[in-house]
Formats: structure tokens, sequence, C-alpha cells
């Protein structure tokens, strides 16, 4: 049981975020509707986000802001710190993830005014005439 | 196999429950608004469960990025595209389908597979051993910089924070050149955008108390990055987002007249060239491309202070960019691109 | 500069887009200039450093801002990507000035920005291949996407639809791309190649079921973003639909450079053993090339639109390199990066050619090939030549490409992969003959040139020579002898370029 | 000791308030109501919780902690400008599309009606929320 326990909470993390992942994309395949579409993106983008920013988690450790002792030197301990890499990865992606969504809005809105619609088989149905 | 209490499991299930319940829902709805609401609260949640990771840097990226900017930018397209979306209609679904089966396929293997993953938070997986203890050891050494996420983000890695700066750069020209002041003719479009006068008090003070703060504090945030959670990108995001809100509470024209539409695209180009601007003078210097250190003689200090200056000013470069980005995003998106009114 | 040429060809285009959109609206010609300026310097520095990393026969590494590199930034120009360096800045720069006429056609308004975007693409490109780092190659793909978006979009009303699938299935590729850097990360710890390759080394990494679920996830990213066969759909729309400039810089390079991004992950990051022997599933995926080559070439013999035909044997020549990078030896390896080159130059060559003949014409299906021998000499002269390529033909470094393709099938016992390139080589030829004939042979009062020609039609059978401008026929001949060029050398170039990079161990 | 208790019975009765919000939000009738619901108990709750935990902090007083307290203070005064404002705008952005409030009589489809409300028009307001 406690061996169940322990399993659990050590990867429930990533379930969600492989969970999160595939909703996403499930919202990107399935849904005809392309401002659903795009909704679909952010989340399978966001559940790359999180799984990478949970690589950077350790247990009994604190923000990556060093810490000064009362002589301010600085404690350099590397397990008092969260690993700093997969932040600095995750804050390059999140901007591209913001840049790519102001992209897709700009092509949605463009796409409303030339078919009159953002149903996907309105859309190919407009096009086939 | 003992379980440090400090991480608290259960609070961490809940909000990813309830993230899962928002994307679902996100989803599902049939309103267009509300979903890009639900996805805003998604993104909160997510900054939540980030905070209590300890990465309160991404966390208050995504914060600002995410929770509000992108919730703004979402309804300013809402506003000219169907409220509402159609019910799926039934017939050649044979390929989603088949695509369905193989994701959840996929999605069972992966799960099956976490077994092999380290286990979550575990100080002795590869990831915490390999390269980041050096990270945390030497940055303050070499950069003068506490914030260990700064001192990647911009010294070690700096070169892909340029290009980060590139990207929201690029998003803004792509933006610019699909949308603004293009014809209207083919316009098929619902045009539900109300008429604002921007005559309301209430709105009016609030926004002359809040803005002045927003960007003192988006100034705040920017040079501070060095010692606390911020940096280029957050301040930027913040100060960018006091001219979002001067828009709501005003008009687009009233934010216009404030933050023009050639000083928004000097910005965005400004502060990318800042950024490689300094790349290049250090290459001028005899060093390589963005190494800071090369800065120390001209300035007059340690090659360690040299650095930390360094990042400052790539991140005063960064702040400049993002904070046009998103006013640009903003300007053009709310207001399909002709710059009238909007929102 | 010399040292810093490697970062000097990629900022370079990246400070050319910043001064097109800070100086504002300026001259048609200043822009152009400017443009061709950029790319012209990133070429000689690339120039610059293939002649180096041949001398000297090692890689060149550049470190960023001095760190060491597992904790910077490195950029790796070994044998094979100089020589894609020297290839993406040359066609770019071929196409910068090409673009002259073409460029203001297609975009009346915000050509500096249409610019800007251009050298943003060359500069994500460029990135991409130098660098030696995953997290920062997801980043530079991003750019190069991004910038892509903006350009496809710049065509007429349908574009847009077609642009909006990319841009999903664009940034579904991205993100298992980086979903896959991610699982290499949580298992290792590194985000250099080097330093990955070097801990993924370890057997116990080896036979971890998350390793290969990364590979797979990286190897799936990059085959959406290069159209591989099922995954192609995207492509043939959002490029028949581009301006004529859009597609000549877009064709030829990003479907190239996922290419060599697959080799490098396959060979710099993983091993030839870890591929072959563990992953093992090379003879899947050369069937899928088989299928891409084959049914790629058919489905182009039934397109009536020239462009959209073009695009369809861009998916079958990405058949061609992914088989040949897959068949797991040196031959097929040697076919596979030589096929770059070839198909890179080749692609840019046709879709220049039929770009030009768009642009005198008017009409953009197969009735603009009526008489083009008659009225455009020159440009039907290098789509033969180009055509000629294609379908393998002995002086053209086609015809080499796809001789070290087929030896290393042969040598790998991969028959259906024999077979398909056959085939595919078979239904190219039926494609260009069919073409070359109307070409040669057609009408010149066919009614629908008479619509497109620039003048009213006078009924007579008169030949009035109609070239294209010179900025167009001048990159359109050099491209031309190129193809000839890069055949009469291959010898040298398999010599002092591929050998060099072939990996160990094949 | 008092501290504590002051602690304690602040944030409870933030959570409390927090409820009242909640159910307000899902139970009344129609716009106005709901939104009513959500400006006032919000503010009030967020203000009781956030006092409460500056009071929790200053029980050790000292440079840092009265640094903190004075941030979440600053935090507090900006909600309570904020969030009214927001509530505020939503209502008169309402009002002007003329969404239809509930009385006694309209008991029966008084969701109904408040849904083919949502239909008339876009609330820029919304936003502020």
């Amino acid at each position: 049981m406690d061996d169940l326990f322990y399993f659990i909470i050590s990867k429930y993390n990533y379930w969600a975020a492989i969970v999160l992942l595939f909703i996403g994309l499930f919202g990107i395949i399935v849904r005809n509707n392309l401002m659903k579409k795009i909704i679909g993106m952010v989340i399978f983008q966001t559940a790359i986000l999180l799984f990478i920013v949970s690589i950077g988690v350790k247990r009994g450790a604190t923000v990556p802001i060093l810490k000064f002792s009362l002589d301010k030197q600085p404690l350099l301990d590397a397990t008092a710190y969260a690993n700093p890499l997969p932040h600095v990865l995750i804050l390059t992606a999140i901007v591209v993830g913001v840049a790519v969504l102001g992209v897709a809005l700009a092509l949605l809105q463009k796409i409303q005014r030339v078919h009159g619609t953002i149903e996907e088989d309105e859309i190919l149905e407009d096009m086939r005439k | 196999m003992t379980w440090d209490a400090s991480l608290l499991w259960q609070f961490d299930i809940l909000v990813l429950l309830m993230m899962v319940i928002c994307a679902v829902t996100a989803l599902a709805l049939e309103g267009l608004l509300s979903s890009a609401i639900v996805t805003g609260v998604y993104s909160f949640l997510i900054c939540l469960m980030w905070t209590h990771m300890m990465a309160v840097d991404v966390a208050f990226t995504e914060a600002a990025v995410g929770a509000a900017i992108s919730t703004v930018i979402f309804l300013g397209t809402a506003q000219y595209i169907s409220r509402w979306i159609k019910k799926d209609r039934p017939g050649e679904q044979g390929i989603k389908q088949l695509t369905i089966v193989i994701a959840v396929i996929c999605a069972v293997m992966m799960l099956n597979a976490t077994r092999d993953l380290p286990d979550w938070a575990d100080p002795a997986s590869p990831a915490s051993k390999h390269l980041s203890p050096e990270y945390i050891e030497q940055a303050y050494h070499e950069t003068a910089t506490p914030n260990v996420v700064t001192a990647v983000l911009a010294d070690y890695r700096s070169y892909d924070t340029m290009f980060e700066a590139v990207v929201v750069f690029a998003a803004a020209l792509v933006v610019m050149v699909l949308l603004r002041r293009t014809s209207h003719k083919h316009r098929k479009v619902l045009h539900l955008r109300p008429k604002r006068e921007g005559r309301d008090t209430v709105l009016r003070g609030a926004a002359q108390s809040i803005i002045p703060v927003m960007q003192i504090f988006a100034l705040y945030v920017l040079c501070h990055g060095h010692y606390s959670p911020g940096g280029g990108f957050q301040g930027g995001v913040i100060f960018g987002a006091s001219f979002i809100l001067l828009a709501l509470c005003y008009n687009l024209k009233f934010s216009m007249n404030r933050f023009r539409e050639h000083a928004v695209l000097w910005c965005c180009a400004g502060g990318v060239l800042l950024y490689a601007g300094i790349g290049a003078a250090c290459l001028g210097l005899g060093w390589n491309f963005l190494g800071y250190a090369a800065l120390a003689d001209l300035l007059g200090v340690s090659e360690k202070m040299a650095r930390s200056h360094g990042i400052l000013a790539v991140e005063v470069g960064v702040g400049i960019t993002v904070m046009a980005v998103m006013v640009s995003l903003y300007y053009d998106l709310a207001s399909g691109g002709d710059l009238e009114d909007g929102l | 500069m010399m040292d810093h040429a490697p970062i000097l060809m990629i900022v370079v285009p990246v400070f050319a887009s910043l001064a097109l959109t800070l100086i504002g609206p300026m001259g048609h010609r200043a822009a152009y200039g400017l443009l061709i300026l950029s790319v012209a310097g990133s070429l000689a520095a690339a120039m610059a450093t293939l002649v180096q990393v041949v001398w000297t026969g090692q890689a060149v590494h550049y470190r960023m801002g001095d760190w060491v590199p597992p904790m910077g930034i490195e950029l790796v120009i070994d044998h094979l990507s100089a020589g894609v360096l020297v290839m993406i800045s040359g066609c770019a720069l071929l196409t910068a000035i090409y673009s002259m006429h073409t460029a203001r056609q297609d975009n009346p308004d915000r050509l500096n920005h249409y610019y800007a975007l251009f050298a943003l693409l060359v500069a994500g490109l460029m990135g991409m291949t130098a660098t030696g780092d995953v997290f920062n190659l997801y980043v530079l793909l991003e750019i190069s996407a991004l910038s892509s978006y903006g350009l496809l979009a710049r065509g007429k009303g349908r574009a847009y639809y077609a642009t909006f699938r990319y841009l999903m299935m664009g940034t579904i590729g991205a993100s298992f791309y980086l979903l896959g850097v991610g699982y290499l990360y949580i298992m290792t710890g590194s985000l250099n190649m080097a330093d990955l390759a070097e801990i993924l080394k370890r057997p116990e990494l080896g036979a971890s079921v998350n390793v290969r679920i990364g590979f797979t996830l990286i190897i799936l990213g990059v085959w959406i973003k290069m159209a591989l066969f099922p995954l192609h759909a995207w492509m043939p729309n959002a490029y028949s639909r581009a301006g004529t400039t859009t597609a000549c810089l877009i064709a030829p390079l990003m479907t190239k450079v996922s290419v060599y991004v697959m080799l490098r992950i396959m060979f710099t990051v993983f091993s030839v053993d870890y591929v072959f022997q563990q992953i093992a599933w090379s003879r899947l995926v050369i069937y899928l090339a088989s299928a891409a080559a084959v049914l790629g070439m058919i489905t182009a013999l039934s397109q009536r639109d020239l462009r959209k035909m073009l695009t369809y044997i861009i998916v079958a020549e990405i058949g061609y390199l992914t088989g040949g990078a897959w068949l797991a030896n040196t031959a097929g390896y040697t076919g596979a990066v030589y096929h770059i080159l070839a198909d890179g130059l080749m692609t840019l060559c046709l879709f220049m050619a039929v770009g030009a003949i768009i642009y005198r014409t008017g009409v953009s299906t197969s009735a603009a090939m009526e008489g083009i021998f008659q009225r455009m000499p020159v440009t039907a002269g290098v789509f033969l030549i180009a055509a000629a390529s294609v379908v393998g033909i002995p002086p053209t470094c086609g015809f080499f490409s796809k001789w070290y393709l087929l030896q290393g099938a042969v040598q790998a016992g991969e028959w259906v992969f024999v077979a398909a390139l056959i085939i595919a080589g078979l239904v190219a030829a039926t494609l260009f003959f069919r073409l070359l004939e109307r070409a040669f042979f057609g009408r010149l009062d066919d009614p629908v040139m008479a619509t497109g020609s620039e003048e009213p039609h006078t009924g007579a059978r008169t030949i009035r020579l109609n070239e294209a401008p010179l900025t167009m026929l001048l990159p359109l001949v050099f491209t031309g002898a190129a193809l000839l060029g890069l055949g009469i050398y291959t010898n040298e170039v398999v010599r002092y370029l591929i050998r060099w990079s072939v990996p160990a161990g094949m | 000791m008092i501290l504590d208790i002051l602690v304690i019975l602040a944030m409870l009765t933030g959570l409390l308030f927090f409820v009242a919000t909640t159910v307000g939000i899902i139970r009344f009738p129609d716009f106005y109501s709901r939104v009513h619901a959500a400006g006032k108990g919000d503010t009030l709750s967020t203000t009781l919780f956030l006092g409460g935990a500056i009071l929790f902090l200053l029980r050790d007083f000292g440079t840092d902690t009265l640094l903190t307290a004075g941030k979440l203070l600053l935090i507090v005064f900006y909600i309570f400008i904020a969030s009214p404002t927001a509530t505020h705008a939503i209502i008169d952005a309402g009002y002007e599309f003329r969404v239809p409030y509930w009385t006694r009589s309209k008991k029966d489809n008084s969701t109904k009606g408040d849904e083919e409300s949502m239909d008339n028009g876009f609330y820029p307001e919304d936003l502020k929320g």
C-alpha cells in the first residue's frame, strides 16, 4: 500500500501533463471550430511546459534565487535550490507560445473576413465553390 | 522512501484536477467568449502550480502573458467572429477517428512509460545532478547575479534569449503584415463592436490611479530581475499591459496618442537592436558574440560586474521589445487592423 | 573577423531585418539592395567557414559568450552543416536577386516588412543548421516557422486557411520536438548535442523506454515539419497559394533543413548503433519513404496547377531523402546528403522557372507552358535542365544522387525502395515529357495564352520573344549552371565534404 | 496568542465570504445579481484573507517581514480599487446592452432570458473581471 502511494505521488505530475497534452491534441484534431483548435493548441503547448518545469523540482529545495548568510556570503548548496535550467527554457517557450497565438488569431480574423466563417467544414465548402 | 511534507501533494492533485477540468470545459463549451475566459482560468491554475514548483519566474511570466495578454487578444479576436460554435456535423470523420485511436494508444504508452522516469522531485535525478549544480554554484561568482534564472537566461544562454526577442518581434511583424490597414472589401464579418466614448468616470479614475503604479512596478520588475523574480519579459509585459489598460478604460485612440504607431514599431525593433548591438559590441571588442566580459574595460569594472551590467542592458532590450510587441499585438488584433476603435 | 564567421552569418540577416523595419518606408530599391547585401554577407561568411572546415578537416566551434559548451550554447559547423549552410545562403541570395519584380508584384504595400521577414527566415534557417544545442534549435525553428507563416499568408485569398493549417501542423511538430527534448533532458540532464551524445552512450539509457519516446517524438516532430508522406497534407496548399518569391524561398529550404535536423538528431545526438540496432524501425520508414516517392510523383502527374505539381514533387523528393538516410549504409547516407544539396538547387530552379513563366503569362496551370521554348527560350532551357535533374539524366546532379541512393538500396537489399526509386523516376519522366512536349510544340494561338499575354492577341503565329526580366533570368541561369556544375564535380563534393561527415559505425 | 486568534478569525471569515460568493454566483437568478455577488464578496474576502496573512507575518516583527507585509497591503489596496471598478464596468455594459433583469413574475424562464440576452451583444468590459 505504501509502495503504491509512493508510486502515485512520485508520478502524478507526469500523468497530468500527458493527460492535458492529449486533451489539447484531441481539441486540435476533433473540434471543427478554428478558435477551438487554437485553444486546443494553447492547452497542448502548456501541457508540454508543465512537463518540462516539473523536471526542475527538487524535494526540499527552494526558489533558485541565492540566499545570503549574515556576512553577505552566498549559500551555494546546489541541493537547496530548484534546478534553474528548465525554468529558463520554459520562459523562452512561453514567449514563443504567445507569439504563435498572436499570429494564429490574426490569421483567424483574416479567415473570417475572406470566408465569412470559422467553421472548418464551411470553409472547405466555401473553397470548393 | 520517506516523503517530504514540504511538497503538498494534496494541493497539487487538486490544482491539476482543476486544470484538467478547465481544459475539458474550454474545449467543450459552445460560447467562444466563455472558452476564452476558461482558458484564462486554466492559465492562472498553471501559474499556481508553477509557483508551487518553485518556478517563480515562470509563474510570473505565465501570469502576465498567459492569463492576461492571451485572454485580452482572445477577446479582441472574438468580437470579429461569431460568438457561438456550430454543432459538429456528422459525416466524414473516419480519418479523425483513426487519429484519435492512435493518439489514445500513444497516451497509454506514454503513461505506462512514466514508470521508468525519475521520480518527481527526486534530488538525485539526472537533470538535478548534471548541469544544474554547476549553474547554481558558479553563477554568482561569474555574473554577480543572485537570481540564477536571470543569470542563465541572460548570460549563459543569452543567445537563446536574443532569438526569443526576435521571435516576438517576428510575431508583431507578421500580425502587422497580415492585418494592419488592409482592405475590408471582402468583409463578411459580424460587426459586434460597441461604440465606446470612454466617458465613464469610475473607469477613468481607477485607471488614473492604477496605471502610473503599474508602470513604476514594471520598471522595478525589470531592474530588480537580478535579485528577485522578474526581468525583461515580465517587466515588458506589465508595461505593455498598462497601455492596454489605458485603451480599455478610455479608448484605442487615447492610448495611441500616448504611444503612437511609429513609436511602437521603433520600440519593437529597437529593443532587439539594443540586444544584438551589445552582442556585436562584444564581438568588436575582441570577445565572442554576447561575451559581456568584453565590456569590462569600457565600463571600468571587473569582468564579473561587466557581466552583471551586460545582463541588465540586454534585459532592458528585451523589456522594450516585449512591451512594444504586446501593445502592437493588441492594437492590431483588437481593432481588426484598422486602428480605429476596438474593445 | 574570420573567427567570427559562424555567428556573423546568422546575425547579419537579423540586423538587416531590424534595419528594414526601423528605416521605415524607403524606396523599393533601397530595401532590395539592403536585403541582397545582408544575404550576400551571410553567404560570404558561410563560404569562408566551408573553406576553413574543408581545409582543416575539422569542425568549427564557436562558443557563444565564451562559455564552455555544456553550460553555454555553442555553434558547431562540421562538413555536413557547412555544405547545407552554403546551400541555404546561396539559394536565399539567388531568390533575393530574383525577387526584384515578383516581390513588388505580390506586395504592393509593406514591402520592407516582407523583406524583413525574408531576412528573419534566412537567419532562422542558418541558425538551425549551425547550432549545437537542441533547445536553441527549437527557438530558431520557431523563428523560421513564424516568419514563413507571415510570408505564406501574403498570398491571395485562400492562402489564409492554408497558412492556418500549416501553422497548426507546424506548431504540433515543433511542440513534439520540444517534448522530445524534454524527455531527453529528464533522462540525461543536458541539452548540448555533443554532451547528450556522450551521455546517451551509457547502456542503461540505450535500453530506456523514455529515451526511445524522446527519440520518437523528435523524429515525429521533424517529419511533420518536413512533410513526410502521411503527414504531408498541409504542404501543397500552403506552398502553391503563396506568392512567387515566397514559394522560391520556402519550398527548397524549409523541408531540406528539416531533413538536415533529422540527420543531426539521428547521427550526432543518437548514434548509428542506437538508431538501427535499438530502434529498428528502418524497414517501416523505408516503406513510408517509398510510398512517399511513388505517390508523390503520381499525384504530381495528376495536377494541373504548375506550382502544386512542383510541391508534390517535393513530397516525392522527401521520400528519397528519408529513405536514403534510413538505409543504414554509407552509399545511402552519401546519397541523402548529396540529395539535400542537389534537391535544394533543383527545387529552387523549378520554382524560379515556373515563377518566371507565371510572371510573363499570368497563367498558373500547365497551359502556361504552351510554346515556352519560342517565347522564353532561356527560361525553358533552364527548366529543361532542372527537369532532367529531377528525372535523373547523367550530367545533372540529380543523376548522381539517385545513383548513390540506388546503390545504397541495393547494398541494403531494400528492393521496395529500389522499385520506388525507379518507378518515381519513370513517372517524373512522363510528367516532364508531357510538359516539355507542350512547351516545345505548343501552339501560340491557344486561347488560354491570348488572355494571358500582355498585348491583345492579333491571331498571327509570329513568335514573339518575351523573356523574363534580367534580374529573374540571371539567378535562374546561375542555378541551372550550378545544377550541372554540382553534377560534374560530384566526386569532389563527395570526397571533400560528404565522406567526412559519414557517422562512425556506418 | 491574541494575534493567532485574530489571524484565524480573519482567514475563516474570508473563506466564509468566498463560499458565499461562489454560492451567489451559482444560485442568483440574473446577470446583475451574480456580478454583484462576485464583486462584493470577492473584494471583501480577499481583503480579509490577505489581512490575516499580514497579521500572521507580523508575528515575528522585523524588516523583511514588514516589507512583505507592506507588499501584501499594496495588493489589498489595488484589489480594493480594481475589483469594484471591474464589477462596475461589467454591470454598466450589461445595462447598456439592455440585459433583462430578474423580477418575481419572470421566475420560471429567468435563466432562459439570461441566455438569450447574452446573444445580443458583446461585452468588452468582460475582460476586466
